[in-house]
């Protein structure tokens, strides 16, 4: 499609991020910014889907406007109150065209900063000796994968070690924020409080997400799909199943380490049977590769649900309140 | 035939997800900016439907089945931080 | 031949009326004065306009599975909005109190929750 | 101009407008916002070009999955520090206007939003 014109839908589409993304980075209420910035969400979605990359779209559907939205929306929430969106009068509001005068060298740099970067990319779209990129080494080596998706071969197969940093880089997270809490501060209003018809939805979508995140992983090993999306969908599932007073609570604390702990572990312990049996770290053996790509995906995808629901959990649970 | 129809049904829902963003700047409250993200949540799932069909991509219906699934996950989010705090 | 013909004439109307529907859902969210009557825009035509333009593809899918997965798009769909319609259209995520905080201000919900 | 190189040019806007948006906010949360539009751009870059051949490249596909998930994480921890700071000034304020009324503020806060 290297060619091609332009089309109308590309040039509507490309208007569009940088619009909504102007909105997103300049609304004068916090509220704003981060709806506008789940419209982008939506927008790249489509926009990932244009340039033929679904698992990108489908990630971007599952992260970018699902958790991602559901982590600031809750932190805009809780935040002080005057941003939360009621037209409160902001304090020492600056004069309109003081405003714009202001903005002027912002708005002159990033556009030169644009041009020079748009300058160099649509450069390097002609540079390059060998356009076809890693396609063909990738293509050519599917046989070995022991799955059918090349995204999915990459990611768990030719290149996991990217894929086990990235694990580790999630637990890091988790672990930074969880030392950021206190002793539970308790809640304003406990989850019984919560209206009857909310609790219910939660406990009916909840299940039907599990099945969703299920789909999504075992879809993974032959089409768009796998343990990152699963895991921001079972991310969803698990919030609405704590919105329902369900979830896992300070009461399974052990139970929630051991999901978290157990991808990253897995991966391990493949990367060291890949040191013993083959002779090479993180090394597949072609004959045994499927079942355990999809065995360590399954893994995977949980830690990497819990790890995302504990950092929003995190969120709402105070830290020690001062005594 | 419905190749083109198709196209253009994409090019419409696009121009509303960009009319939804007026109520989403507009406010007044939170809670009218999180429905321009439901309607946008929704239009969004629509517009990955068709673009699975008309460009035969058939991973674009998952992507428009997670959307929907998780946009009314935003939207709790929302009700129980209000519930949560004073 | 003239069956294919006719279920992509269908199909294209089908659809098109589903992108009607999200522009009057849209313009509505749009104009309508305030959060009650915007959710109503909302809830029914955005429905009504995924329900059609869904239904619109399913003759398009070509296979029973794609079929099924664009309908359960549908399925998932209706009661998510319906359900956070409601919880939003009350005072909050709060029970039954909640509700009845807030009642003076709208005449017909509040007189319902009041009782 | 072909499709690819107009891709180009939006993730360049994208770049420079949240680059520059990142130096200028004065509000942590819009510059999170803003490394996660610059994030989406550089996304953009990767997918424009594993878009050159047909089928698109798996490599920078790959990559983009990772980048997203590693933008999810801190994204999170950004929020949840961010919070953590607000809570402090709140209590802050709290005692302050507690020491000053000769009262407890932090009941009279947490009770009076609970009211019904």
């Amino acid at each position: 499609m290297g060619d091609d014109p332009v089309g109308l839908l590309d040039v509507l589409l490309g208007l569009a991020v940088v619009g909504v993304a102007g909105t997103a980075l300049t609304a004068r209420r916090r509220m704003g910014a981060v709806v506008s910035f789940l419209v982008l969400g939506v927008l790249l979605a489509v926009l990932w889907s244009r340039l033929g990359a679904p698992d990108v779209a489908l990630a971007e559907a599952a992260i970018g406007t699902g958790v991602t939205g559901a982590l600031f929306v809750d932190a805009v929430t809780r935040g002080p109150p005057e941003t939360r969106g009621a037209p409160a009068a902001r304090p020492a509001g600056p004069v309109p065209w003081q405003g714009v005068r202001a903005a002027l060298p912002g708005g002159l740099a990033a556009v030169l900063l644009g041009a020079g970067l748009g300058t160099a990319f649509a450069g390097a779209v002609l540079a390059g000796t060998a356009p076809g990129g890693l396609t063909g080494q990738v293509l050519g080596r599917m046989d070995a994968a022991g799955v059918e998706h090349p995204v999915s071969a990459v990611l768990l197969n030719f290149r996991s070690y990217d894929t086990l940093l990235e694990v580790v880089v999630l637990f890091v997270a988790v672990l930074s924020v969880t030392a950021t809490l206190g002793e539970e501060r308790p809640r304003h209003a406990p989850p019984s409080a919560r209206a009857a018809t909310l609790v219910w939805f939660c406990r009916v979508l909840a299940p039907v997400l599990v099945l969703v995140a299920a789909w999504v992983l075992l879809a993974g090993s032959d089409r768009p799909g796998g343990a990152f999306q699963s895991g921001a969908v079972l991310a969803g599932a698990l919030i609405l199943m704590d919105t329902a007073g369900l979830g896992p609570g300070p009461d399974h604390g052990r139970l929630l380490r051991a999901a978290l702990v157990v991808g990253p572990a897995a991966f391990l312990v493949v990367a060291a049977g890949g040191l013993v049996v083959e002779g090479e770290w993180l090394a597949l053996d072609p004959a045994w590769a499927g079942g355990v790509i999809v065995a360590l995906e399954t893994l995977l995808a949980l830690s990497i649900g819990v790890a995302l629901t504990v950092v929003f959990l995190a969120l709402g649970r105070g830290r020690v309140s001062p005594p | 035939m419905i190749g083109p129809v198709l196209d253009g049904v994409a090019v419409v829902l696009g121009l509303n997800l960009l009319l939804c963003l007026v109520r989403v700047l507009g406010g007044p409250t939170g809670r009218d900016r999180l429905l321009g993200v439901l309607l946008t949540g929704s239009t969004g799932a629509a517009l990955l439907a068709v673009l699975s069909v008309s460009t035969g991509v058939p991973a674009l219906r998952d992507a428009a089945l997670v959307m929907t699934a998780l946009a009314s996950v935003v939207a709790v989010a929302r009700l129980r931080a209000e519930t949560e705090e004073p | 031949m003239s069956a294919g013909l006719l279920l992509e004439i269908l199909s294209a109307v089908l659809v098109v009326a589903g992108a009607g529907f999200f522009t009057v859902g849209t313009v509505g969210l749009v104009r309508l004065p305030d959060l009650r009557t915007r959710l109503h825009a909302l809830t029914k035509a955005d429905n009504l306009g995924l329900g059609l333009v869904v239904l619109g593809l399913v003759l398009q899918a070509g296979s029973v599975g794609a079929a099924v997965k664009l309908l359960v798009v549908w399925f998932l769909a209706m009661p998510a909005s319906a359900v956070v319609a409601h919880l939003m259209s009350r005072g909050g995520g709060l029970g039954a109190t909640g509700g009845a905080a807030e009642g003076p201000g709208t005449p017909g919900e509040g007189g319902a929750g009041g009782r | 101009m072909s499709t690819l190189e107009w891709y180009l040019w939006v993730a360049a806007a994208l770049l420079g407008l949240a680059c520059v948006r990142l130096l200028l906010a004065r509000d942590p949360l819009v510059r999170l916002i803003a490394i996660n539009v610059a994030g989406s751009g550089s996304l953009l870059v990767l997918v424009t070009l594993a878009a050159r051949t047909d089928p698109p490249d798996p490599v920078p596909h790959a990559l983009v999955l990772t980048g997203i998930v590693i933008t999810v994480a801190f994204t999170g921890v950004g929020l949840v520090l961010l919070r953590r700071i607000e809570e402090a000034a709140e209590d802050a304020a709290a005692e302050t206007a507690g020491e000053a009324a000769g009262a407890p503020g932090e009941d009279g806060a947490a009770g009076n939003g609970e009211g019904p």
